[in-house]
């Protein structure tokens, strides 16, 4: 119980802030180690004192259904939402890699993405990837420190003119590219050699 | 490697050189005093170095000398006596280690000489460059520390980000990439992935736009093919793969379609008619 | 012009908060319809209002390189940095030695790099860099094999927190060649006092 309210409060609204996505409690307890770690009431008076002290600025915290964020005041949306419309920026090869890792491996955690591209994955690009609603935090995994599982959205497919893929098994079955490889393989195994004999398609030794 | 070399008539050469030779050569249970190591501990010590250059630096340094005016034997034996442990210790040796080596060495004994050899071409004082390279690597080794010392996004400081406004009216353009770009970004993910498995794959030749063009041809008489049947289990994961995004390629342009009776039935392609869904 | 300051800087608030990267001032001028355009001078009156209220808060408003950002004070990077706590992010000295060089003899060669440091540079180094956008390839040297010649990019400049190269910590002089080589000159057995031609000893700076 070391700390003192104010550094409490500090590093929840860091923390927050910081996030790529919403906190919940247990989460933002997380960040202290043991000794010191605040209570259920103390992390809630802290969002409570971030609460006010943030009435008069462009952003508030809020809760959502996982947890709390911040977020740009609805009165400021036709300002701020330019910086969407008015720039059809290329998407960056590590935005790119991130969301094909979270399209074909859904549901993933943050750690998981990174142990695939083997860098860091940036906080900016998973914010990007969440404000233009093409990925979602689909639960945590049950690990400690609960890990948010990120997962595409309808908006995704929209964005990238897969409406009609949306229902199909093909994109959902590539969840473990390892296996569905392996599956065909298997299958093609004992399938080959009866079904596909002299076919053009095997001939690319 | 100039094992052994003796140092007796050396110029510059201070007594503590006697040492130096005497324990070179040796096992590393009698590691001299300058060393300064645990030896339990200069495994790791040795493998922190980042060349021969800073290694020298840690030898010069490491006894309060002149970068300017270093005494270049009992530096050299010193460097020598290193070198011999980390190959006792079996520590992988980087080359450049071994040329730093003949270097000091050549540097050695030519200043043990009466007299330079030839006079008038004292540019090619071998030591004079050795001086210009350590210094500009310490330059350059301060600069790494003083940049470490910065604060780092990510490390030391950390982006403040808030959502946006709810209800925001983000432009309906997909102005954003296409389904091949997310295919190619995948496509290298997978081919690193196997990279690091090293898993030996056959993949010459092997491109999408081939793999698009076959996949193609296969449905040229419109016949009804097993989807799994596109697939060729010699080409391997990345074959699989490949051809995998040339069906789903050809799928977002609406070139084939996909057919299956019930959830679990076996899927079929056909090629697609113009005005039909992808999915029958 | 019709916009009155607190709106003017609620909007500024807003769009720095919301854009997953650094807003300049240009950027920040763009998100208002012409006719309430506020003027360079506005919005970074509007910043420095911001500046002054955010003095007490967990986060604050800074310039890089590439524009503002609000960021974390460093003080709670302790506990906000256990959100990634999977992976610390510690660069290594080969990483960073290679950085340093990069930055300071921009644009330089890997070859260049590897004289510097007397060891080679390692190929995944190169490209975490690269991955990072820390560095980019600034165009090739006219010389056989044509080399790529490294240079560092706003986003280095962003991550490391410099409004520009001159920001960097100053490289540390070089010692007056000519004394130097005198007194080596001295030293050489036997040889006689004579003066060193300052071809091939004097660093390039």
């Amino acid at each position: 119980m070391g700390l003192d309210r104010k550094l409490v409060r500090g590093i929840v609204e860091g923390a927050i802030f910081a996030s790529p996505v919403p906190m919940p409690v247990e989460e933002l307890q997380q960040l202290f180690v043991d000794s010191e770690k605040p209570g259920r009431q103390e992390i809630l008076r802290a969002i409570s004192d971030i609460q006010s002290a943030y009435a008069d600025r462009a952003v508030e915290l809020i809760e959502v259904s996982s947890g709390y964020r911040f977020q740009v005041r609805k009165q400021f949306a036709p300002w701020v939402g330019k910086l969407w419309e008015e720039k059809p920026q290329r998407l960056s090869r590590a935005l790119l890699e991130t969301l094909a890792i979270i399209a074909y491996r859904q549901p993933v955690t943050r750690a998981e993405i990174e142990n695939i591209r083997g860098v860091v994955v940036s906080t900016q690009i998973i914010r990007t990837l969440l404000d233009r609603d093409w990925i979602a935090v689909a639960g945590h995994r049950e690990v400690p420190g609960r890990p948010a599982l990120l997962a595409t959205t309808r908006q995704f497919l929209d964005a990238f003119s897969l409406k009609s893929l949306a229902e199909l098994p093909p994109l959902a079955a590539v969840r473990d590219m390892d296996s569905i490889a392996r599956d065909l393989e298997a299958q093609l195994a004992g399938a080959k050699q009866k079904e596909l004999p002299n076919e053009g398609l095997v001939s690319n030794e | 490697m100039a094992n052994g070399v003796d140092s007796p008539g050396d110029l510059t050469a201070e007594s503590d050189s006697d040492v130096v030779a005497r324990v070179y050569g040796e096992a590393l249970t009698e590691l001299p005093e300058d060393l300064y190591i645990p030896p339990d501990a200069l495994a790791v010590v040795l493998e922190a170095f980042e060349g021969p250059l800073d290694l020298l630096l840690y030898l010069i340094r490491k006894q309060n000398l002149d970068i300017l005016d270093i005494p270049i034997s009992r530096i050299t034996d010193q460097y020598l006596a290193y070198i011999d442990l980390m190959q006792v210790l079996s520590v992988d040796l980087a080359a450049e280690y071994l040329l730093m080596a003949a270097l000091l060495a050549e540097i050695k004994s030519r200043m043990l000489l009466p007299k330079p050899a030839l006079s008038g071409d004292e540019e090619d004082d071998p030591r004079a460059e050795l001086v210009r390279r350590l210094q500009e690597y310490e330059r350059f080794k301060q600069a790494a520390e003083d940049l470490d010392a910065l604060p780092l996004e990510g490390r030391d400081i950390f982006a403040a980000l808030a959502d946006a406004p709810l209800n925001i009216v983000v432009s309906e353009e997909p102005v954003f990439g296409d389904l091949p770009g997310l295919l190619d970004a995948m496509r290298d993910i997978l081919r690193r992935a196997d990279l690091r498995q090293s898993h030996v794959i056959a993949s010459e030749g092997l491109t999408l736009e081939q793999r698009l063009r076959e996949v193609i041809e296969r449905l040229q008489d419109d016949t009804l093919v097993v989807f799994h049947e596109l697939f060729s289990r010699q080409e391997g994961r990345m074959g699989v793969v490949v051809t995998f995004m040339a069906i789903l390629e050809l799928l977002k342009q609406k070139m084939i379609s996909l057919v299956q009776e019930s959830v679990f039935a076996p899927i079929y392609v056909r090629r697609q008619e113009p005005g039909e869904s992808a999915w029958a």
